[in-house]
């Protein structure tokens, strides 16, 4: 069943002042590191919703990583304490619903710290491979093989309503 | 004369009290009975479901569906009604969300059977029976219904055109829906019929409350003396409100009570647990992890406070490690 | 909304780069750009070899006018880097540059990781991402915030000097502060400079004293700034001026004061020295101090220590009444548009390393000492001398003393071979001693600094590559009775050998500022681990920092001579005025914004935001943001518990897009 | 009349990998990055004495010059006082490559044959192994055999002082648990493999 | 106080004067030591130049018998023991490979090793465990007058400094100060004797002995004092040596712990000071006080 060249596949929110650029200076040092980890760029840890790691695990990802500032040097002055009170909260919530803690991580990587990206992103990407593969868009499909498939497949998220209307929303 | 739409009452997995808000509707139930022709209404009326079967496809004009689907009689209802109904509408939040029931989620059916007809301490069972889905009784082969894993809401099983909010929905909800749907000025598919801004808005405390709300300790209701007019949060009482749809005109804060959140989230959120999780511990006043901890320990169950009606329908569904019994089949 | 929209369909155009081969060399260019072209709304893509170039930015224009293209996307380097290239080039070609999305498969890909399979699998996921992304951009307009005029210079060296006299000589007011009581820095201490040997106190002190007389420069001494608030162009700075117990006004510098002190003898080290002299208690710092004026200093004065004291100086200044003992500390409070950091460096503390005996042998020496000895004003008025006064018949200069070192300071400090070729011409000028230069390897690679290496050889001083291992006063032979030995390899000969000389002098290295840490804060830059400055771009941005407004000339963003010190000092002033002489600053339309149709007025967002830009508009009974002062950083986008408040640029649906994109989520 | 002798080294003469096998050694991962200052050398002790000094070593080892430097007498010069090792200003720890390279001398037999230090190093290891305990006068005695008798007598004079003092226990020093620490040595020595062959 | 004590094979062999005055000296400050049971030789350097998974076990086995004996810090006064234990313990955790060998050996002899119990030096305890107030309290016989050149050696103080500064160690220094000792300033405490090249090398070894030896007479010292059994036997035995090869630079040298027995008033026949090759001097006139 587990399948031999499964890679883990990890989503990381970094903060543009911080952690992406610090994301960059590996790049300019050329530092090498697993490929497991694709970035998005957000302004500020503090834009992290939760919704965007719930997300991220809920559509095939194995783990959520977290870059921002150190605590004191946010560019905005306080967004990352956000950041750290939701975490909080938020492992807890993981914890209940049978998420391995380690599958997500908040790190504070400052511009200059290039080598810690690489450092986190290995680390995390082994911590992850050793949990073993989330699988929660499979795992969401076999729990519905109990059910006679549905015929439409805009039927088929259980976001449908909520979709419909956030298209309409923007039109 | 005319022939008088078709309309069809069913309920699911749900407590019921879905069917006391449509007869909620009092004397304008009659008006309802007088304007249309039930065809279907079990709580009620005595129709046989091969007497549905029998009607030709998209002959019922609508469907108020209430409750999840657990069993594999809800759903093979489910499909029925989807056949024969032009619009199928989930009514109130288990239909829509998953409601209460899809809390169950969080455990497995080996695990909730083996508590409700064994551990349960009300319960006296030393022979261990439970319910089998197929079982002889002298010469008679008895069947029931299969025992799904999940909780559904109802657009996880069939399509919906409509969704009427609520726990349950409130009578002035369902007659305007019901007028909408007989004088056909009816949203676009996929709707929710009721409005896409927060509680707040209808809540007669709002004006309470501060505009520097930072929290340094959450409370439950059963823990302090709610002041019957200040805001439940800046009493530092979970309320779900600035996460809800309103529409219930904040019938709970009225009575005192905070807002649990059986409206579901605006259409502009995913997932209404994990917004209010983001506001409410942005808020929280605490930089140090310890102390931070400590506040948000406030909340013991953060599950049951933050997706009590929706986490049939929340991102992750359920608790993600489930282990899942082989999908029985209909005997 | 969209007009750039053919009736409502989205075109995308994308674009991969190989950066030569820097994306190339590791990413099959042509493997994504087919990969892209498969995905729905694309009708162009291509690979190209630079898309930065103009032909590159042409390509865009002429796709979005021949394929109608309404929405762009490129996957090259960093955004941080030529974001506003390509937005510029779908400008150009027609369209609102919003309609762009940038891909960085450089610094995140192809230059970290090791395989190219993998590598280019990585990049089709991110080209994937913006590609989904970029459906949902709108047309925004960026926003204009006016810049006030006038500029801070924090420090008051070489570097702040310039940059602020030039910045000055523009016609900008410009308020320049510094910590000790007189600007002029290191290089107030320098006797001469290298490679051209013309004398320090020449060529620095005119500019020391145009500083003092400028019509546009506020000069603050003995001054520290404390507090920071407010972004590009409009930085409120709050500064602690440090009372010096004199009326810089009043006082002419005569000196009388310091003659009358009760101290008859000066007997505290002087600091403008490095300890080498002594002072009184009141004291100029240096002949040629700016201000020219005294300073009391409040740890060994009397009168501020005890109350107690004739006070001889006040007779002395009876006429000027310049001495006044009344003055208290004040917090000064100032708005500028512009800030230039030019806090320079401390010099490493060579007892660090025991194995050389600084602070143990008396004749060991710091190379900034023997500066002060050699230079006429100094202590011995030029003469160069061992302790016990005679002259060195033998001299050794140790370079890379706390410095190439991991145990101490692992970065080159750039000026010490440099700095010990011109002291060991300057002692062999003064004494007629043997010098010779231990070494790891001699970098001298600025403008005439290889002919200067030059001269040194011809000179006959010695050149001996090793790094020194030890110093001793023990002897082994009779040559060695006496003196200072070193025990070093010499590398090219190839063997080990034990130096005697009768004075030793250590080219101690730079370092960060002792207080870089919370200077660092204090304006809301980054700073390596090691405690310099970090600019914005190694290459393209070496002046700017991550703070918009916030610049960084000389030391304080690594070691540096005094010529790349003032080359930098000008470009931060360049910098600064490019921005003062625009008047107003791009923003970035990164804003939140609340919709008011969805708030429900719960008030959730309020306490989130740190520049107060949400209010609660009462009669409407809903929450508004003043765009002027959103930062943009999203934290109450991802607190809204309605959904009720979105951010141009970072909305929910082009962040859930990526999400799915990135995991090629179906 | 004078000898000259060709010094020119070719390709061939380097054992490819050997400096990339040593930096695998434990403590010997920063071999790489010498910048060959030479302060390993002017704070060694014993340097004066090397054929090659510690920084030409590491040089050598670097480019895969393996011949020449397990041939050489400079690790058997090592002293093991770790000067080298804390001097180092790129934190690479020298006495470390020494053990590393001594342990490839003795395997492989190249080192100097009668000279003293390698000789002693297995006749400690040889009786370690069976004793479990060093008994210092029998030590003594079997390398003074082992490599210059002439020596013995040359430093009589010491050792009957060393008598005289009574501080050469007679009796052989052992432990009690011979079998047991045999066993470990097996283990670690994959069944004694590894050292047994190169004595 | 009690520590679990290794002697390592020259305290039973050249270096016995070494223990012959340690232990009265601890026993005399109240300092219980408990010799290891069965322990084995440490490896030395010599076994480090054979194979280092073997040398890691052999010196690892003594770490697991110490750790089996009770949670006591391990004492051990011999320097090359001091820091092949201490260079042990950091293989083992800083290296996977060598921690699994480790492991396995031990297993095999039902012994087991976590990496509790702490490798001290008498030095080490003597400072900061027992204190000088403490020893000071002991001194019954002052060592007035006499010079004494504290020499360290190398393995005590590098690779890791633990207790003292690598460069300039003070700890003997202030010891002896404390026995009323004058402490000569002496640059080279910390350099090399030659170890065994002392014996297998002269040209080379011996010449660090006599460096140190000729140092320590021209400042006038009367004895050194050594911490370590390979030091104290080539700074001894082989003056006659020296006296052919170069000139005669005659001082002796002895443990500190043999100072510490005499400024105790401890009888010197007790001390294993008859061992020494250049007898030590009759210390400088001055009646015993007599403790009341």
């Amino acid at each position: 069943m587990p399948d031999p060249n499964w890679q883990p596949r990890i989503v990381a929110f970094f903060c543009n002042w911080c952690t992406y650029t610090a994301a960059d200076l590996a790049g300019v040092s050329r530092l090498k590191y697993a490929p497991n980890a694709l970035v998005i760029r957000l302004m500020c840890s503090g834009r992290v919703d939760p919704q965007f790691i719930l997300d991220a695990l809920a559509k095939g990802a194995d783990g959520v990583l977290i870059g921002g500032c150190h605590l004191g040097d946010c560019h905005y002055v306080e967004g990352n304490y956000k950041t750290v009170r939701r975490f909080e909260m938020l492992q807890r919530l993981l914890r209940d619903l049978g998420i391995e803690e380690r599958r997500v991580r908040l790190e504070w990587i400052s511009a200059s710290e290039g080598e810690r990206v690489k450092t986190v992103i290995n680390e995390m990407v082994e911590q992850v491979r050793a949990l073993g593969p989330l699988r929660l868009p499979q795992r969401q499909e076999e729990w519905d093989r109990e059910m006679t498939p549905l015929a439409e497949p805009a039927g088929q998220s259980p976001l449908a309503p909520q979709r419909a209307a956030a298209e309409v929303a923007h039109a | 004369m005319p022939e008088k739409p078709k309309i069809a009452f069913y309920w699911c997995a749900s407590c019921g009290g879905c069917e006391e808000a449509v007869v909620d509707l009092a004397e304008d139930i009659l008006s309802v009975v007088a304007a249309v022709d039930i065809v279907l209404w079990p709580v009620a009326m005595d129709f046989k479901k091969k007497q549905i079967e029998a009607m030709p496809d998209k002959s019922i004009a609508a469907t108020l569906l209430n409750g999840a689907i657990r069993t594999s009689e809800q759903e093979e209802m489910a499909h029925l009604l989807r056949r024969k109904s032009q619009y199928l509408i989930a009514y109130g939040a288990c239909a829509q969300l998953g409601g209460i029931p899809s809390l169950a989620n969080q455990f497995s059916r080996e695990q909730l059977l083996r508590y409700v007809y064994e551990e349960a301490p009300t319960v006296e069972n030393q022979a261990k029976t439970r319910p089998q889905s197929s079982s002889q009784n002298n010469g008679h082969t008895v069947t029931l219904p299969v025992f799904r894993n999940l909780v559904r809401a109802l657009n996880q099983v069939v399509e919906v055109d409509f969704y009427i909010p609520g726990c349950p929905p409130t009578p002035k909800m369902t007659k305007a829906a019901v007028v909408a749907l007989l004088e056909g000025k009816l949203p676009p598919k996929g709707s929710v019929l009721a409005p896409d801004m927060a509680l707040c808005e209808q809540c007669a405390r709002k004006a309470s409350k501060p505009a520097d709300l930072s929290f340094t300790a959450f409370k439950r209701p059963h823990q302090v003396m709610l002041d019957p007019n200040l805001c439940l949060l800046a009493q530092g009482v979970v309320c779900m409100g600035p996460a809800t749809r309103g529409g219930c005109e904040a019938v709970c804060p009225a009575g005192n009570m905070p807002c649990t959140g059986c409206f579901g989230p605006t259409s502009r959120v995913r997932d209404q647990g994990a917004k209010m999780l983001s506001s409410l511990c942005a808020n929280v006043a605490a930089k140090e992890t310890k102390e931070i901890d400590e506040i948000l320990a406030g909340i013991p169950d953060p599950v049951g406070t933050f997706y009590r009606y929706g986490l049939g329908t929340s991102l992750l569904r359920g608790k993600v490690s489930l282990p899942l019994a082989p999908a029985q089949k209909e005997p | 909304m969209n007009t750039n929209q053919k009736n409502g369909e989205v075109r995308i155009g994308f674009y991969i780069c190989h950066c030569g081969h820097n994306i190339a060399g590791m990413v099959d260019c042509p493997a994504v750009a087919q990969y892209a072209a498969k995905l729905p709304g694309v009708v162009v893509s291509r690979d190209y070899k630079y898309m930065c170039s103009d032909p590159g930015q042409e390509l865009i224009q002429q796709d979005i006018r021949e394929h109608q293209l309404n929405r762009v996307v490129v996957a090259s380097c960093s955004p941080l880097l030529h974001e506003h290239t390509f937005r510029n080039a779908v400008a150009a070609g027609g369209l609102n540059p919003f309609y762009f999305q940038m891909v960085n498969i450089r610094e995140h890909d192809s230059w970290v990781t090791a395989d190219r399979g993998q590598a280019t699998a990585k990049a089709k996921s991110l080209a994937h991402a913006a590609i989904r992304r970029v459906r949902f951009h709108r047309a925004l307009e960026t926003t204009r915030a006016p810049i006030h005029p006038d500029v801070l210079v924090v420090g008051g060296g070489i570097s702040g000097i310039h940059a602020a006299l030039t910045v000055a000589n523009a016609g900008k007011k410009v308020f320049l502060v510094e910590r000790n009581p007189s600007i002029g820095g290191h290089m107030a201490q320098f006797d001469k400079t290298f490679p051209t040997l013309d004398c320090a106190a020449c060529i620095l002190t005119p500019k020391m004293s145009a500083v003092r007389s400028h019509e546009n420069i506020t000069l603050w001494t003995y001054s520290e700034v404390v507090k920071v608030s407010g972004y590009v162009g409009n930085y409120t700075v709050t500064v602690r001026r440090r009372p010096r117990y004199v009326n810089e006004e009043l006082c002419v510098g005569c000196l009388e004061c310091i003659t009358a002190c009760v101290f008859k003898e000066p007997k505290f080290a002087d600091e403008f020295n490095v300890g080498l002299s002594k002072r009184k208690p009141i004291y100029i710092p240096f002949a040629q101090a700016v201000p020219p004026v005294v300073v009391i200093d409040p740890e060994r004065c009397l009168q501020v220590r005890t109350g107690k004291c004739k006070k001889t100086c006040l007779e002395a200044c009876a006429d000027r009444h310049a001495i006044d003992f009344a003055q208290k500390e004040e917090l000064v409070e100032i708005k500028v548009g512009n800030i230039i950091i030019a806090t320079g460096f401390k010099l490493f503390d060579a007892k660090r390393l025991p194995q050389y005996g600084y602070g143990r042998y008396p004749n060991v020496l710091t190379a900034i000492e023997v500066e002060r000895y050699v230079n006429s004003s100094g202590p011995t008025a030029g003469e160069i001398v061992l302790r016990d006064g005679r002259h060195p018949k033998s001299v050794g200069f140790i370079l890379c003393v706390g410095s190439r070192d991991m145990k101490t300071n692992r970065w080159c400090s750039r000026t010490c071979c440099m700095h010990s070729m011109k002291l060991a011409q300057l002692v062999r000028e003064h004494t007629d001693a043997d010098v010779t230069v231990f070494y790891m390897d001699i970098r001298a690679p600025g403008k005439g600094y290889e002919e200067f290496y030059d001269k040194s050889l011809a000179e006959g001083i010695q050149f001996v590559r090793g790094r020194v291992a030890e110093v001793t006063d023990w002897a082994l032979s009779p040559e060695e009775e006496g003196k200072l030995v070193m025990r070093v390899e010499d590398t090219l000969a190839g063997f080990v050998r034990r130096v005697p000389v009768d004075m030793i002098v250590l080219a101690a290295g730079m370092e960060p500022q002792a207080d870089s840490q919370d200077v660092r804060r204090l304006f809301n830059m980054s700073c390596g681990t090691e405690g310099w400055f970090l600019e914005k771009h190694p290459k393209l941005a070496p002046v700017s920092t991550f703070t918009d407004g916030v610049f960084i000339a000389g030391c304080c963003q690594g070691p540096k001579d005094i010529p790349d010190s003032v080359a930098q000092a000008g470009a931060a002033a360049a910098e600064a005025m490019a921005l003062i002489d625009k008047g107003y600053i791009e923003q970035e339309p990164n804003t939140a914004y609340i919709v008011e149709a969805d708030c429900c007025g719960c008030k959730s967002c309020l306490p989130l935001c740190p520049y107060t830009a949400i209010t609660f508009e009462e009669t409407k009974q809903k929450a508004q943001i003043n765009q002027a002062l959103c930062k943009g950083c999203g934290t109450c986008v991802a607190a809204c518990p309605s959904g009720s408040i979105k951010q141009n640029l970072f909305e929910d649906e082009e962040i859930f897009s990526e999400i799915e994109g990135v995991l090629n989520y179906a | 009349m004078m000898r000259i002798k060709r010094t020119i080294k070719y390709e061939g003469d380097r054992v490819r990998g050997f400096g990339k096998e040593i930096q695998s050694v434990p403590g010997c991962e920063r071999l790489q990055s010498c910048i060959q200052c030479g302060t390993c050398s002017g704070t060694c002790p014993l340097s004066i004495y090397m054929d090659f000094s510690p920084r030409q070593v590491v040089a050598l080892v670097r480019a895969d010059f393996k011949n020449e430097v397990l041939r050489s007498n400079t690790v058997w010069l090592c002293a093991s006082c770790y000067a080298c090792t804390v001097e180092c200003p790129r934190l690479i720890r020298i006495t470390d490559i020494m053990y590393a390279l001594k342990q490839r001398a003795i395997k492989e037999g190249v080192y100097p044959r009668r000279f003293p230090i390698p000789v002693l190093a297995k006749e400690f290891y040889e009786m370690v192994r069976k004793k479990g305990r060093i008994t210092e006068m029998l030590l003594v005695m079997k390398l003074f055999l082992k490599t210059d008798w002439l020596a013995a007598l040359g430093s009589w004079r010491q050792g009957i002082g060393v008598m005289r003092t009574g501080r050469f226990g007679l009796r052989a020093e052992h432990i009690e648990r011979q079998a047991e620490l045999a066993g470990m040595m097996a283990v670690a020595g994959g069944e004694d493999g590894k050292a047994k062959e190169a004595l | 106080m009690k520590y679990s004590y290794f002697p390592g094979c020259s305290l039973k062999g050249l270096g016995r004067a070494y223990e012959e005055s340690l232990l009265p000296v601890m026993r005399h400050l109240g300092v219980e030591l408990a010799e290891l049971n069965d322990w084995n030789c440490c490896g030395a350097t010599a076994y480090m130049s054979v194979d280092e998974s073997m040398a890691a076990v052999l010196a690892a086995r003594n770490l697991a018998i110490a750790e089996k004996a009770g949670p006591e810090d391990l004492l051990t006064p011999c320097s090359a023991c001091y820091l092949v234990l201490n260079k042990t313990k950091h293989n083992i955790t800083d290296y996977p490979e060598i921690n699994a060998t480790v492991r396995k050996a031990l297993a095999g002899a039902h012994l087991t090793y976590s990496g509790k119990v702490p490798v001290r030096h008498p030095l080490d305890v003597l400072i900061n465990d027992v204190g000088l107030d403490v020893i000071k309290e002991k001194v019954v016989r002052p060592l007035k007058g006499l010079k004494v050149a504290p020499y360290y050696g190398c393995q005590i103080v590098r690779p890791y400094a633990t207790f003292d500064d690598a460069w300039n160690p003070t700890t003997m220094d202030r010891l002896l100060a404390t026995l009323g000792a004058e402490v000569v300033d002496y640059p080279l405490k910390t350099k090399c004797c030659g170890g065994s090249l002392t014996g297998t090398v002269p040209e080379a070894g011996l010449r660090l002995t006599y460096i140190l030896l000729k140092e320590a007479v021209r400042r006038g010292a009367d004895v050194i004092a050594t911490v370590c059994p390979l030091c104290q036997f080539n700074l001894d035995a082989y003056h006659d040596q020296i006296d052919r090869r170069w000139e005669p630079a005659r001082v002796a040298t002895v443990y500190f712990t043999q100072l510490m027995g005499l400024a105790f008033g401890l009888p010197p026949e007790q001390l294993g000071l008859k061992r020494n090759m250049v007898a030590m001097k009759p210390l400088p006139a001055e009646p015993a006080k007599v403790k009341v």
